[in-house]
């Protein structure tokens, strides 16, 4: 069985397809042969892909893995988390704090027809003000918070109803 | 000489500010909020004391506390870095009637340069260039007639603000009235002053500031300019000296209006005057900041002075012996402020925590930050985190080494614009050194990173992968001879 | 411009030089033995060849296989760093004969400074003042009473050497023909050449180098000087620039000496001509090092110039447009040389692993290493880890700058002289400049570890006890409520 | 029982005295409070040792502990080190290579008398001689190495004999 993996939105699989004489792996239809220097355990490591050398520092956190790779940093979702935004794809129609925060204005109100993109409301957090837009079109079901108060992170804010096609 | 200086800040400006405390052989004293408390500023210091609040950024916010550790640390000195109390009047007089030296300028000067419409009648009273502007003194309705008859486009923002909080650009006069409403309400929540201004809004315009520093007496000199321009939500993420494309003339009457507003001012300490420079080669007062800078280091780099290193001999009643002669501007230097962010969704801040931290070494690269491997990065302070400076003869091998650099930092565990600015290191129009305050939204598209291509996107995920405990399994422990796959992991 | 180079060298300076090549976009080709296959210069380049060798230093030493690395990864260049193969003109000859370009001097200007004897020779026939001596050109009886003619004290020491091996003073004429003879066979031994070589040995001298740099058309501009009296075992391990106390007029002689010599020389590259000054002010030729030295950051900060940068761009072609109106010498720069050693044993090297490798960083202050965590210490490369190089307005400052520096760096897991070095930068004579090549032995009682306070000595075992699990269990995992000591673990 | 740790070539004892409210501790004859601020597990963690903080990055190397504490560096030896040492002073009239080198020069001959101190040998390691000196009086009882011959670390050089008293 593959395994899921996220980056910049988009979903690969990777597969096993032999370990000898060298590990060579699938990652979607790209075929990767694949040799890595030992490093002593620890970040950084080098690996070498199709011949390609890649200094690589890595770091997992929960169902993250965070890599720095020939100079640029990325933010990999792993299996779990795939399976989670999987499910949660099903739950968009809650609108949820990624972070603590105040709201400063709501910028939709009860029973609007939203398009996907569109301004929810205005929160700020880390001293910024972030405007939370809509995931996808919809029509705004409940909305859970007020103007001038604060919520912790995962805090349902809105509520959208799917809209009848 | 001080003995012993507390540092009424956290981060990486407090570390600087131990740093050169330590050099210089005077005791440190650290404050902290309990979620600060792994923190390396806490480590660093020689002393360090707990503040209670129950949201973090108070604890650095109360004047009392403050006082009270002054006190039981035996501080003679507070040193109050940038944010917090840097620019607070109240806060200074209460330092010195507490009789500690407040490393900064004079409660008046403060007062005085801290609203904007004080300030903007000094500069002019001095003789300084402002552009065309109105303030409220009436109803918001006064306001608006009196802000269209200035002409548009019009910038607004809060009498009492900073930072671009409460901040629009206005275009038309039917868009006047209900910006100028909004922007009022801002003000009040942010600045509890809901007065709001007009002026002149300048298209493509440049920020200029010039360091200077005075001893109080009226002796001040400028450790040039420094351009500011390369903006994100009205914040500086880039800052550098000297500025390019800049005439020596213009440069030498910029620097010279800053000095003399400073002068005046019988301004005390460091402080920076900050312009607005069009494109037709006019410039304007914008406003003076009273207290040690973010982006110092690159006037440090470019001088070879230790800009705390000056407050602290000034604040400790040492003589300035400083000079104009004596202060070169020597190479280029570049700052770029590392922010806990998501530029790809407008600069969102990002959370986490900091699981490896490689900052960038070598000749002529600095890393100023007050970070440490564990170190959780919360929604509960600002999301600077830290700052990459570097200096090289040119601007071209400035930028050339901070391109380095910045690939070189590694910095794993929370989102941040590294990558982003790195970008803009490698765009034509920045390298060609030219810049205005709307460089980043107008160039947005040019600095959207590249779609991987499919070599890479497999590389970044297998490094990703391999490095998972269940996915090496998979991949190295199988049912072949043990020896044939030994070598893979040493 | 070069397209790539090949380091043919380890540790630190293949890092420094690496760094350099990817501000300038060439790529790099790092060179490794087995044993090395886990450093940072290994992986800091873009290409990396494994070189084969039963003893790790001969791989860095083997010029066909450093070649042939050379035509695999397609290298344009070779870069030899300092040591090794650096002052070999032999592999110099062999690179150009591969059609590749030697990033250094002409192998004959080489092979003509790397000959004490005829290096002197030259010099004399150029006007730089050289110290009494003789050299073995016959017997060994014949050398010893020519040497007894100079008077004493004598300096003997091997023609071919460098690096202070097989170096010895000799106070007497008794003792003359017995060291004659060691110095003889340990000179046989390591540069298979027995000649030996003496001269007047000055009392207190100092050692000033000049950093020079020629194009190899007889254009040569000096760097100003390096003060490197500070040794131990014949090796320096401080180093300044500028020379303390040193005049002016004195100091533009002997850069002029050094100019001279080089431009005569048509010497290409970066190079350094050591002198030795007596207390008299009286400056005699030692010897010319035709590469990069060690110290170069010094020169680097007080320069503000990148010497890899414009060795790099001398050997790609570009024409050398440095003047020497365009070199100041601005503010005070110091390196420590950070070794892997016992400073109280008699300077013993010491092997482990890196464990903890903190930097120190902030203003004024570079870390030019080759180190990571894990990264294994052996005896089969040289004891420096790393470098340490601060710059500041002052020696004062730069100083002190380097006392906080030292005390910042955190290096676990091997024995170094670090606290060693920051004893030295507390010694008053030491920071009044008064130095000489025998500061260390003269001053070494001053620079022993004052003995620990019991407090401080109970600090450092409770602090190494508390960290092993097994003492924190008995401590921490007690029969009391688990509540009452649970904020001890978090 | 005391933990014993060795610094400076000398021995000293800690014991546990008490856990609360405080950890109190012995180091042969002071007495310790001791108060550790959590770290997040990892170095630097602060340590209050009767009222004075100190900031301490440790690493563990089998036997030895390096501390870094307040600016300077230290290696501590942990029980067992002490054990082995307290064994090898028994043992040591055994010279044995401390690092791998090469024999440069024998400084002793066969049956001379020797003190403290008195050149044994000297060797070639890491580009630098070192001169093996005689760890304590005695006789030469044998030479196991030549001159221009290299060696293994823990290598037998010389064998000395205790004189009798």
């Amino acid at each position: 069985m593959p395994t899921l993996l996220t980056l910049d939105g988009t979903t690969s699989e990777v597969d096993i397809i032999g370990r000898r004489p060298q590990l060579n792996l699938r990652v979607d239809d790209l075929h990767c042969r694949v040799e890595e220097l030992p490093s002593g355990g620890a970040s950084p490591c080098d690996i070498t892909i199709n011949g390609q050398r890649h200094r690589v520092w890595r770091a997992r956190e929960g169902d993250r893995i965070h890599v720095h790779l020939d100079g640029r940093s990325y933010s990999v979702g792993y299996q779990e988390a795939v399976r989670a935004a999987a499910q949660s794809g099903h739950a968009s129609n809650e609108i949820r704090a990624e972070m603590p925060g105040m709201v400063v204005e709501l910028r939709a109100a009860l029973g609007d027809d939203v398009a996907a993109g569109d301004p929810l409301l205005v929160i700020e957090s880390m001293k910024m003000q972030i405007t939370v837009t809509a995931p996808r079109a919809g029509v705004i079901e409940s909305i859970h918070v007020e103007p001038n108060t604060s919520f912790q992170k995962g805090t349902l804010l809105v509520l959208l109803r799917a809209v009848v096609e | 000489m001080l003995k012993n200086v507390l540092i009424a800040n956290r981060g990486e400006i407090a570390c600087r500010i131990i740093r050169t405390l330590k050099e210089m052989g005077i005791a440190s004293t650290a404050v902290y909020h309990f979620a600060d408390r792994g923190a390396p500023h806490v480590a660093a210091a020689d002393h360090a004391i707990e503040l209670t609040a129950l949201v973090p950024t108070a604890a650095y916010l109360d004047t009392a506390q403050l006082l009270a550790a002054a006190r039981t640390a035996g501080a003679d000195a507070i040193h109050p870095g940038y944010g917090f109390l840097a620019e607070n009047a109240v806060f200074a007089a209460a330092v010195e009637a507490a009789g500690l030296v407040f490393i900064g300028p004079q409660p008046e000067v403060i007062r005085l340069m801290g609203d904007k419409i004080l300030a903007r009648e000094f500069a002019v009273a001095q003789g300084l260039p402002v552009a065309p502007s109105c303030q409220q003194d009436g109803t918001l309705a006064e306001f608006v007639a009196q802000a269209s008859a200035i002409g548009f486009p019009l910038l607004i923002k809060a009498a009492a603000g900073g930072g671009g909080k409460g901040m629009s650009i206005v275009r038309s006069a039917e868009e006047l009235p209900a910006r100028a409403s909004t922007a009022s309400s801002e003000a009040l929540r942010y600045f509890a002053d809901g007065r709001v201004y007009a002026e002149r809004y300048i298209e493509r315009p440049r920020h200029i500031e010039v360091q200077i520093f005075g001893d109080g007496q009226g002796h001040v000199v400028h450790l040039f300019e420094r351009e500011c321009s390369v903006q994100r939500r009205f914040q500086k993420i880039i800052e550098e000296s000297p500025a390019p494309n800049l005439p020596v003339a213009l440069r030498d009457r910029i620097c010279a209006a800053a000095v003399q507003l400073a002068a005046a001012a019988g301004y005390r300490n460091a402080g920076t005057v900050e312009f607005i420079l069009a494109p037709d080669g006019e410039f304007y007062f914008l406003e003076m900041n009273t207290r040690l800078q973010v982006e110092h280091p690159v006037t440090e780099f470019v001088t070879g002075l230790d800009l705390v290193e000056l407050q602290l001999r000034l604040a400790g009643g040492e003589a300035c012996t400083l000079q104009q002669r004596d202060i070169a501007q020597t190479g280029h230097a570049f700052e770029c402020r590392i922010c806990a962010e998501q530029p790809e969704h407008d600069f969102r801040p990002a959370t986490g925590r900091v699981a490896i931290l490689e900052p960038p070494q070598g000749p002529g690269v600095r890393f100023d930050g007050g970070l440490r491997v564990g170190l959780p990065v919360t929604a509960a302070f600002d999301s600077m985190l830290a700052k990459l400076i570097t200096h090289a003869p040119t601007r071209a091998e400035s930028a050339a080494r901070m391109r380095a650099a910045l690939a070189e930092l590694v910095l794993l565990g929370v989102d941040h614009n590294v990558d982003y600015l790195g970008r803009i290191f490698a765009h034509p129009e920045f390298l060609a050194g030219r810049l205005h305050t709307g460089f980043v939204v107008e160039q947005a598209e040019q600095l959207v990173a590249e779609p991987l291509t499919p070599a890479v996107r497999a590389a970044v995920l297998l490094a990703a992968v391999l490095g998972t405990d269940e996915f090496s399994r998979l991949a190295y422990e199988c049912p072949e001879p043990h020896a044939s796959i030994g070598h893979w992991r040493n």
